[in-house]
């Protein structure tokens, strides 16, 4: 049962995605990847990371994505859609980028998963997902995570002293 | 309380304040600036007070001792203490900080903000000075304090600063260097001939001294004995003070005469005596010689000045002679009241730098020839004038008698000749003191700028007072100074003392070996 | 009530706190204020006083605080009260109590009126600490504070440059002196380990004499400069530029007679060491002598005093000297009540005389007939003159009379007849005072005379009773001579001269029959009419020469110019000093700093001049030779680098595709492993 | 087959809920007309039925058979994806919600936060149908709506955190079970001031319904809607209303929780504080005026945010003292 | 049970079509987008072994993944605003002032 949802949000995710790097208009394309986020929570859900899940919505589509359209508003997009728009090295990297992949299914090949580990998961499960990602969280992970928050705080104050309105003297 | 890191915190706090204002404080908010200052001063005086009040009398060794790891390879630490010698030179640094802050309110009118940066720094390195008890990290802060001093007299000084900065700064740095040089000596010898660590872990290498052939010593000694000696500065070293007094400001003048020349004599107490025994011995005759020089010849330079400040400078190369002759009096009372001493020194003579920076402010001269007659536009400030005044020239129940005399007691016990020939310098202290008092304060008001002059307001009396009643107090009741001294410096008394045998047996080896 | 002998310096220090701090406030109540001060102080002194004199006596220690300690040294803020300090106690207070009261009518209308008094209410505590000490370092803390307030009260009509260099010049002599006294301290100390009096001089009796008269000559160093001996005693003269008040408290009665007590009290060493105690001797008799012949010819009716205070002081000290310490003692206190009401005398005269020119206010050539318009002041100066020159039964008679006597027992000869031909000078050149300022005719400027009066009874009160006092304070405690009260009560604080030791055998023997009940026989009594001769002699000399026949002084001086030149200009010995000692010292110090600006700080800048010629140097090689390889590096790397900068296109994504490249490489590194 | 089963129970369960849903905010829509109407001393609807009873359905009809009007500039897809992307969130969340002991249609274990995230996609509708109306009002309420809604879906996150922490769970049953005795208003007065003020502004409500204010935008993002999107536009408002006063109970009222010796069923208690929830919010909606931009960012970060993060510190420092 | 090369392979491909879009869009927002789909393709990835493993640190993982990318968003944006204001261009090749 769940393979065939795995399969449903991996291809939604694979078109949009696809859908969304070849789009002209920008809002179209962050729309398309609002929507490749919303299949990539439901990879997470079936993975059993559902808090991960709620995060990604929360955060990326709600937060993230919304930033991305507020900015694009702001800005004059219209002109950039009449204009080229492939870069002059594209069919380079297309090659290159294929041949990547080529590469990456090539080691995959070569790769022996071991069994996976047992792990009791279930929707709704108490204590569940929250729980165990707070215990290792703020224990084992406290320092990064504070780092992450002064990297936050950092890219605050460095976007905000970017994007003001320089005031003239 | 006992676990907190007390003596850091001291130390770093003025650091931490001069980089707050450094970052987050604008040029023209001279008032925040001002006040956060002072505020930072006052706190880390504050929490100084346990160190008054938490010290154990009885105590000899080093107290509230923090002691970390720094750059093992070479065994350098983190490692700082207080004991006897240093706690008050310590309270004196951050009392010192406070009037220092306080006195430039409206001394300094350009470039406040990197004033205050300056003068916070400058604390951290006294203070850094003062504690470490890891030879290394001591060299380390005694280098620190060069730097903001540096830039206190060159950037805000009088008319010659330049001159006075680049000699201050290149004349004490060739003496550190030597030092430094004295203090790798000792380090590779202890390596080879004393607990075969590489340390610098002054706990640990004071009993490596006696063992360490006099012949050594004597070079090491001499290392340490100029890079101490420009600081102090003894007399044929003294020439930088009254050009670096007479350019700095007034709070650069004052914490130059009360704290930086303390880190020379300091410097002597406790390492090149209890480090260099035998060899401190040797020197003795010598370095009583340069002291009473100094306090003969210093007093009498002093009395052909015609700058005030200048007469004050010279006035200090006579005091720190004191000094000098008290601690290489090698006895209790004389190292006790050399200790003393610096404290009073760095009380009375400060005093006087605020008091001349008060009418300097004012008129914006230092001759003695520009003045006269003062003490009639200006009642208060003659009587704080002349309560300084007597204070320095050691009036009895004033502080300056007390180190004076257990000085003289000390350096007589050693000999009677020592004592006969410093006595001289109390006569001439009382007069150029005194002509000085005179030519400012007596006599007709003849220049009519002077009329103009207003008296000490509360600010300049309220700065002054703290070190006024110090003056009394040390004056009257000296115990609880005293009594914070003497068990630390009866132990270094005795670690010179102590090496007195090893030492006549090196001298007999010696000349045995000069015999064959 | 001995034990609140702590009481005594701390009313005092209420009144320098009260005017000290709000002078301006307080304004002409400050003399009311220090004067009650100084009462109640008098009041303690005097409860202690009639306990010591009609009680047990003894000694008593009353310990405040200890003040230094350090190490094996300690000494400790403590009071002594013995008979000694109790006689001190009675003269400093006393004095100090009426001159107080004198000098708030003197003192009226001056601008510096509140601090007047604060310095003398700080005067009387040092004074009380110098007396009260247990030890020599509670005595120099008094020593210096009376120093200073010398110094203060000298210089305190401060614009005055005569004044202020008056001030300067009495503190910097005292300092010499201090010099020794600290000295002497340190010797007792070295040889005794404590500076307190009852265990110091328990040790005394070990010392060699050597040592003994070590310590006593520095200590008499010290007693030398404030006690204005020779040779320091040149500032006590100048000190007159002082308010005449101060003049009779610190400059007569108290202040200089420091040094007595100072020796006094330190007698059990002493007696140990007899080289001192004839240096002392000799010391007071020339001090004695030389001060009464300068007093001779002065004009100025304070300098005649001054002198005359100088010359007693020496009296009292070669007393000490020939070890009659209790009439040293008496001596000090008697002089203290007739030189005090005289200097109050010639105040109260000066005073009556400040609408006259500046320089003939105290001028006696410019006074003269004042005895009917102050009579008061008439009488009471010349009950005093009286008793200075020695007239019994006046007080100086009494003790005097002790000195001389003393002095011719012991042996030392020399020293008596110093001591009578001063003592002539004395009685001379006081009637010569009164007889210029009192009769013949009147000088005084034309404009002054008619402001002339009596002065106020403030400062008439305290001259009556000092002329009571200078009448019977020399008969009731020192009759029979020689075994007087003031003997018997001062008697423990004072060691004896041993036996065997520097008097002659003769000289011991009258002694310890003096101690069993006075002198007698024939010699006492022809001592005794040789005195009174004396004096008498002096007294109608000058009235031969100022009253009878005006004009002999002019002949004489026509007949001795040179001498008198030499005695009005006090021997030259300020010139001396100047020429000797003050100049050369200001030559050493212009030398000095010449000598530190040019050599020491010129080798300081040399050695930099230097180190930046050779730089100069260093830095031409540096440019053509290091430099040189230097820059031939750099061009070598430029000439690559432009080769190489067209890999910067400065477009990020040809710099990620080198990035993806990367990647493609490293795997395939993985995959063809 | 119990799959099956269960597909068709959660199908059924949704049906009900989402046409009941409709049908009240349909009626709400009467309501808050008839709230208004009499605070301002009118009657309001009166003609359609006994006192109007009848006019959302009439209303409903007008809206399902008016014209839809796509404006010849505006880029079509996405006008038409955006009263969908406003309408589906809205009803998504009630998957979540708790309406009685027994009645919802699922619980997880991440509820709360569920519903946060989903109803935190609300903004791109309007941003969607802002942008692609190629208007300038519609833009500008566009703008204004994403930043305010992004401002103060921190505030409301920020503000549940101190319930949360008192209750333990992010699950919405368990957390009106532990406020079976004291309900969690009491004890955080602060955080439900917050969340009020913060549910008004993500609601686009008044006084913060800048992002459509008439006055001055002309209706803001839905300028350019009419007909049957335009009735979605408003079904979403008022279904998100709902949702966050049900959120609003769950977390600080006890949710469908009654006090005991008043035996009513838990669902009628539920509909009694809904109602009393939507009757604060229509009132406020008569009362108070319209905040300025600059005044709504200046109370949302420079007093909610302190006062919220204050009231999370002192939540933990008692918690973590008395509990 | 989802085998983990499903997961791999479906990072791989996100990852792959994200860099494709970064190498050869010329305008810089989509350049942005594309990073994003990169990073949600590593997080895939992440899960994937936190699933595989009974791991939570995968998830940690992923979180930091977000902070990161929110900051990334963040600065990217600003950057581009600013440039929008001072130059008018969005594309990436045009802004090429940092060369030799």
């Amino acid at each position: 049962m769940e393979i065939y949802f795995f399969y449903m949000f991996a291809g939604g995710m694979i078109i949009t995605s696809l859908l969304m790097v070849t789009r002209a208009n920008v809002i179209h394309a962050a729309l398309l990847l609002v929507l490749t986020f919303f299949f990539l929570a439901g990879v997470f859900v079936l993975a059993g990371a559902e808090f991960l899940a709620a995060v990604q919505i929360l955060l990326y589509a709600g937060g993230i994505m919304v930033l991305y359209l507020f900015s694009i508003m702001l800005m004059n997009v219209e002109v950039a859609v009449r204009m080229r728009q492939w870069h002059r090295q594209g069919v380079v990297v297309f090659v290159a980028v294929v041949l990547l992949g080529l590469q990456i299914w090539a080691v995959l090949g070569e790769v022996e998963f071991a069994a996976p580990k047992q792990w009791e998961w279930s929707l709704g499960a108490t204590p569940g997902n929250v729980e165990a990602i707070g215990a290792v969280l703020y224990t084992k992970f406290l320092f990064p995570f504070e780092v992450a928050s002064v990297l936050l705080l950092a890219a605050m104050i460095g976007a905000i002293v970017l994007a003001k309105r320089r005031i003239e003297r | 309380m006992s676990n907190m890191p007390l003596l850091t915190l001291i130390t770093f706090l003025p650091a931490a304040g001069a980089v707050i204002i450094m970052l987050f404080m604008k040029k023209e908010q001279t008032k925040a600036i001002k006040g956060f200052a002072t505020a930072v001063a006052v706190l880390d005086f504050l929490i100084s007070l346990p160190l008054w009040f938490q010290f154990d009398q009885s105590e000899a060794g080093f107290q509230f001792v923090e002691k970390v790891s720094w750059i093992p390879t070479i065994g350098v630490s983190y490692f700082v203490g207080i004991d006897g010698i240093s706690v008050l030179l310590v309270l004196l640094t951050t009392l010192t900080m406070i009037v220092g802050v306080v006195c430039s309110y409206t001394a300094i009118e350009e470039r406040e903000k990197e004033y205050y940066v300056c003068l916070l720094l400058l604390a951290t390195g006294m203070l850094g000075t003062f504690i470490a008890l890891d030879i290394f990290l001591f060299y380390v802060f005694f280098e620190v304090t060069l730097v903001p001093m540096y830039f206190l007299i060159g950037v805000w000084g009088g008319p010659r600063k330049l001159y006075a900065a680049i000699k201050f700064f290149l004349y004490t740095l060739f003496g550190s260097v030597l030092m430094l040089l004295g203090i790798l000596a000792f380090y590779f010898a202890n390596f080879k001939m004393g607990t075969g660590t590489l340390t610098f872990d002054l706990v640990e290498l004071y009993g490596v001294g006696p063992k360490i052939p006099l012949s050594l010593q004597i070079w090491i000694f001499l290392a340490f004995f100029i890079g101490f000696a420009i600081k102090v500065p003894m007399f044929p070293f003294h020439t930088w003070l009254p050009d670096a007094h007479v350019e700095a400001p007034t709070a650069g003048s004052v914490i130059l005469a009360g704290i930086l020349l303390k880190m020379g004599t300091y410097g002597f107490v406790r390492f090149a005596l209890p480090l260099l025994p035998q060899a401190s011995q040797v020197f003795v005759p010598f370095m009583v010689l340069l002291s009473i020089i100094g306090i003969i010849y210093g007093a009498l330079v002093a009395m052909a000045q015609t700058d005030i400040k200048k007469l004050v400078a010279y006035s200090s190369v006579s005091h720190l002679g004191f000094v000098m002759l008290g601690i290489f009096a090698l006895n209790d009372q004389g190292v006790l009241g050399g200790q003393l001493q610096m404290i009073n020194h760095g009380i009375s003579t400060g005093a006087l730098f605020l008091l001349v920076g008060v009418v300097y402010e004012r008129r914006h001269t230092r001759l003695i020839s520009d003045y006269g007659g003062l003490s009639k536009v200006v009642p208060v400030y003659t009587v704080l004038f002349a309560i300084t005044m007597l204070s320095s020239i050691g009036l009895p129940g004033l502080n300056g008698f007390v180190g004076e005399f257990l000085i003289l007691i000390g350096a007589f016990k050693k000999s009677y000749v020592y004592a006969a020939f410093a006595v001289i310098g109390i006569v001439l202290g009382a007069a150029y003191m005194l002509w000085l008092f005179q030519r400012v304060f007596f006599g007709n008001l003849d220049n009519p700028e002077n009329e103009k002059l207003t008296d000490c307001n509360t600010r300049e009396v309220l700065y002054l007072l703290p070190l006024i009643i110090l003056m009394f107090w040390i004056g009257l009741y000296p115990k609880p100074f005293l009594g914070r001294m003497e068990a630390s410096v009866k132990k270094v008394v005795k670690m010179v003392n102590a090496a007195e045998a090893p030492q006549k047996a090196a001298l007999g080896k010696m000349t045995k070996l000069e015999k064959r | 009530m001995i034990e609140l002998a702590w009481l005594i310096p701390v009313f005092p220090v209420i009144g320098v706190l009260i005017n000290g701090l709000f002078g301006r406030h307080v304004g002409e109540k400050a003399g009311p204020i220090a004067s009650v001060m100084a009462g109640l102080s008098l009041l303690v002194v005097l409860g202690i006083a009639s306990q010591m004199i009609f009680g047990a006596g003894g000694s008593h220690t009353v310990p405040l605080w200890t003040w230094v300690e350090a190490g094996s040294f300690s000494a400790s803020m403590s009071f002594l009260i013995d008979p000694l300090s109790t006689i001190m106690l009675l003269v400093v207070a006393g004095v100090g109590f009426l001159v107080h009261v004198y000098a708030v009518g003197y003192m009226h209308g001056d601008p510096g009126y509140p601090r007047f008094f604060t310095y003398l209410n700080l005067f009387m505590l040092s004074m009380f600490l110098l007396v009260l000490g247990d030890n020599y370092l509670v005595m120099f803390v008094g020593w210096e504070g009376v120093g200073l307030c010398s110094y203060l009260l000298i210089g305190f009509w401060y614009e005055k440059q005569s004044a202020s260099d008056a001030g300067k010049k009495a503190f910097i002599v005292n300092r010499i002196g201090d010099a020794g006294f600290l000295l002497g301290m340190f010797l007792i100390w070295t040889l005794t380990g404590s500076l307190t009096y009852t265990e110091v001089f328990q040790a005394a009796p070990e010392m060699s004499a050597a040592m003994a008269s070590a310590v006593g000559l520095l200590l008499f160093v010290g007693a030398v400069g404030k006690s204005a001996q020779i040779p320091l005693y040149v500032w006590l003269p100048d000190a007159m530029e002082g308010p005449t008040p101060v003049s009779a408290l610190i400059h007569a009665a108290t202040m200089v007679t420091a040094g007595v007590y100072m020796v006094a009290r330190t007698s059990p060493i002493y007696v140990m060491g007899p080289d001192a105690m004839s240096v002392i001797a000799i010391v007071g008799a020339l001090t004695g002598l030389f001060a009464a012949s300068i007093g001779l010819v002065q004009n100025d009716i304070k300098r005649v005093l001054a002198y005359s205070t100088v010359s007693q002081l020496g009296f009292m000290f070669m007393a000490l000297g020939v070890g009659a310490f209790a009439a040293g003692i008496f001596h000090l206190m008697t002089h203290a009540f007739f030189k005090g009401l005289l200097f109050l005398g010639s105040g109260s005269v000066i005073h009556a005389l400040h609408h006259a020119p500046e320089d003939q206010q105290q001028d006696m050539r410019y006074m003269g007939g004042l005895k009917d318009k102050m009579p008061v002041t008439y009488w009471t100066f010349l009950i005093g003159a009286v008793a200075i020159a020695g007239v019994p039964p006046l007080a100086g008679f009494w003790s005097k009379d002790e000195i001389l006597a003393n002095a011719f027992f012991t042996g030392h000869y020399t020293v008596w007849i110093m001591g009578t031909v001063a003592a002539f000078m004395t009685a001379f050149y006081m009637f010569r005072l009164i007889f210029m300022t009192f009769h013949g005719e009147m000088r005084v400027d034309h404009h002054a005379r008619e402001h002339i009066h009596e002065s106020p009874a403030t400062m008439t009160v305290p001259l009556i009773i000092l002329a009571v006092l200078s009448v019977i304070g020399g008969v009731i405690p020192g009759f029979p001579p020689e075994a007087g009260w003031i003997h018997r009560f001062l008697a423990p604080s004072l060691a004896k001269v041993p036996a065997g030791g520097h008097a002659t055998d003769q000289g011991v023997h009258l002694m310890n029959a003096a101690a069993g009940g006075g002198h007698s026989g024939p010699a006492v009594v022809l001592l005794i009419i040789l005195a009174i001769a004396v004096a008498v002699g002096g007294i109608a000399l000058a009235w031969h020469m100022y009253v009878r026949d005006t004009e002999a002084p002019n002949r004489l001086y026509e007949r001795f110019r040179g001498l008198y030149r030499l005695l009005l200009e006090k021997y030259y010995i300020d010139e001396i000093y100047q020429a000797c000692i003050v100049e050369p010292t200001y030559k050493l110090m212009r030398g000095l700093w010449t000598f530190d600006a040019k050599v020491v700080d010129g080798a300081v800048n040399g050695s930099s001049l230097i180190t930046v010629i050779s730089s100069r140097f260093s830095g031409i090689f540096d440019l053509r030779t290091v430099d040189g390889a230097v820059n031939g590096t750099a061009s070598f790397i430029r000439f690559f680098s432009q080769v190489f900068k067209y890999l910067q296109s400065g477009m990020v994504q040809n710099y990620l595709f080198v990035m993806l490249l990367g990647i493609f490489v490293m795997l395939s590194a993985y995959l063809f492993r | 087959m119990d799959m099956a089963l269960e597909v068709a129970v959660a199908a059924i369960k949704i049906f009900i809920v989402v046409n009941v849903v409709q049908l009240v905010v349909a009626y709400m829509i009467y309501v808050e007309r008839k709230v208004i109407a009499h605070a301002q001393l009118r009657l309001g609807p009166m003609r359609v039925g006994w006192h109007g009873l009848l006019q959302p359905i009439a209303d409903g009809l007008k809206l399902f058979l008016k014209e839809d009007i796509v404006p010849d500039k505006a880029d079509r897809i996405v006008f038409v994806l955006a009263p969908v992307m406003v309408l589906v969130p809205a009803l998504v969340v009630y998957a979540v919600l708790p309406f009685s002991a027994t009645f919802y249609i699922t619980q997880i274990n991440i509820g709360l936060f569920f519903v946060l995230a989903i109803s935190s996609l609300g903004v791109f509708g309007v941003v969607m149908a802002g942008w692609a109306s190629n208007s300038k009002y519609s833009l500008l309420g566009a703008l204004r709506s994403a930043a305010q809604m992004l401002s103060y879906e921190i505030f409301l996150g920020f503000s549940v955190i101190g319930p949360l922490m008192l209750a333990g769970s992010l699950n919405l049953q368990e957390i009106v079970h532990a406020q079976r005795d004291v309900w969690f208003v009491f004890y955080q007065p602060v955080a439900f001031i917050v969340f009020f003020v913060a549910a008004l502004a993500e609601t686009n409500r008044a006084p913060f319904d800048l992002p459509e204010a008439e006055t001055e935008l002309v209706a803001g993002f839905h300028t350019e809607y009419s007909g049957m999107k335009f009735a979605f536009f408003f079904l979403a408002e008022y279904a998100s209303m709902m949702v966050i006063s049900t959120i609003g109970i769950v977390l600080f009222f006890g949710g469908w929780e009654g006090p005991d010796f008043i035996p009513l069923p838990g669902f009628v208690w539920y509909c009694l504080k809904l109602g009393a929830f939507m009757f604060v919010f229509i009132w406020l909606r008569a009362t108070l005026p319209r905040y300025r931009y600059d005044q709504l960012m200046r109370v949302g970060w420079k007093f909610m945010f302190p006062l919220v993060m204050l009231n999370i510190f002192l939540t933990g420092f008692l918690k973590y003292l008395f509990l | 049970m989802i085998p983990m090369t499903h997961f791999l392979v479906l990072g791989a491909i996100l990852f792959l079509i994200g860099a494709a879009g970064v190498l050869m869009r010329r305008n810089a927002i989509i350049i942005l987008l594309s990073i994003e789909l990169m990073l949600n393709a590593v997080n895939v990835t992440f899960v994937g072994f936190s699933r595989h493993l009974a791991d939570m640190t995968g998830q940690v993982f992923g979180i930091f993944v977000i902070t990161v990318a929110a900051c990334e968003a963040a600065v990217g944006l600003a950057i581009l605003i600013a440039l929008n204001r001072d130059r008018t261009m969005v594309n990436v090749d045009e802004v090429n002032l940092l060369k030799w």
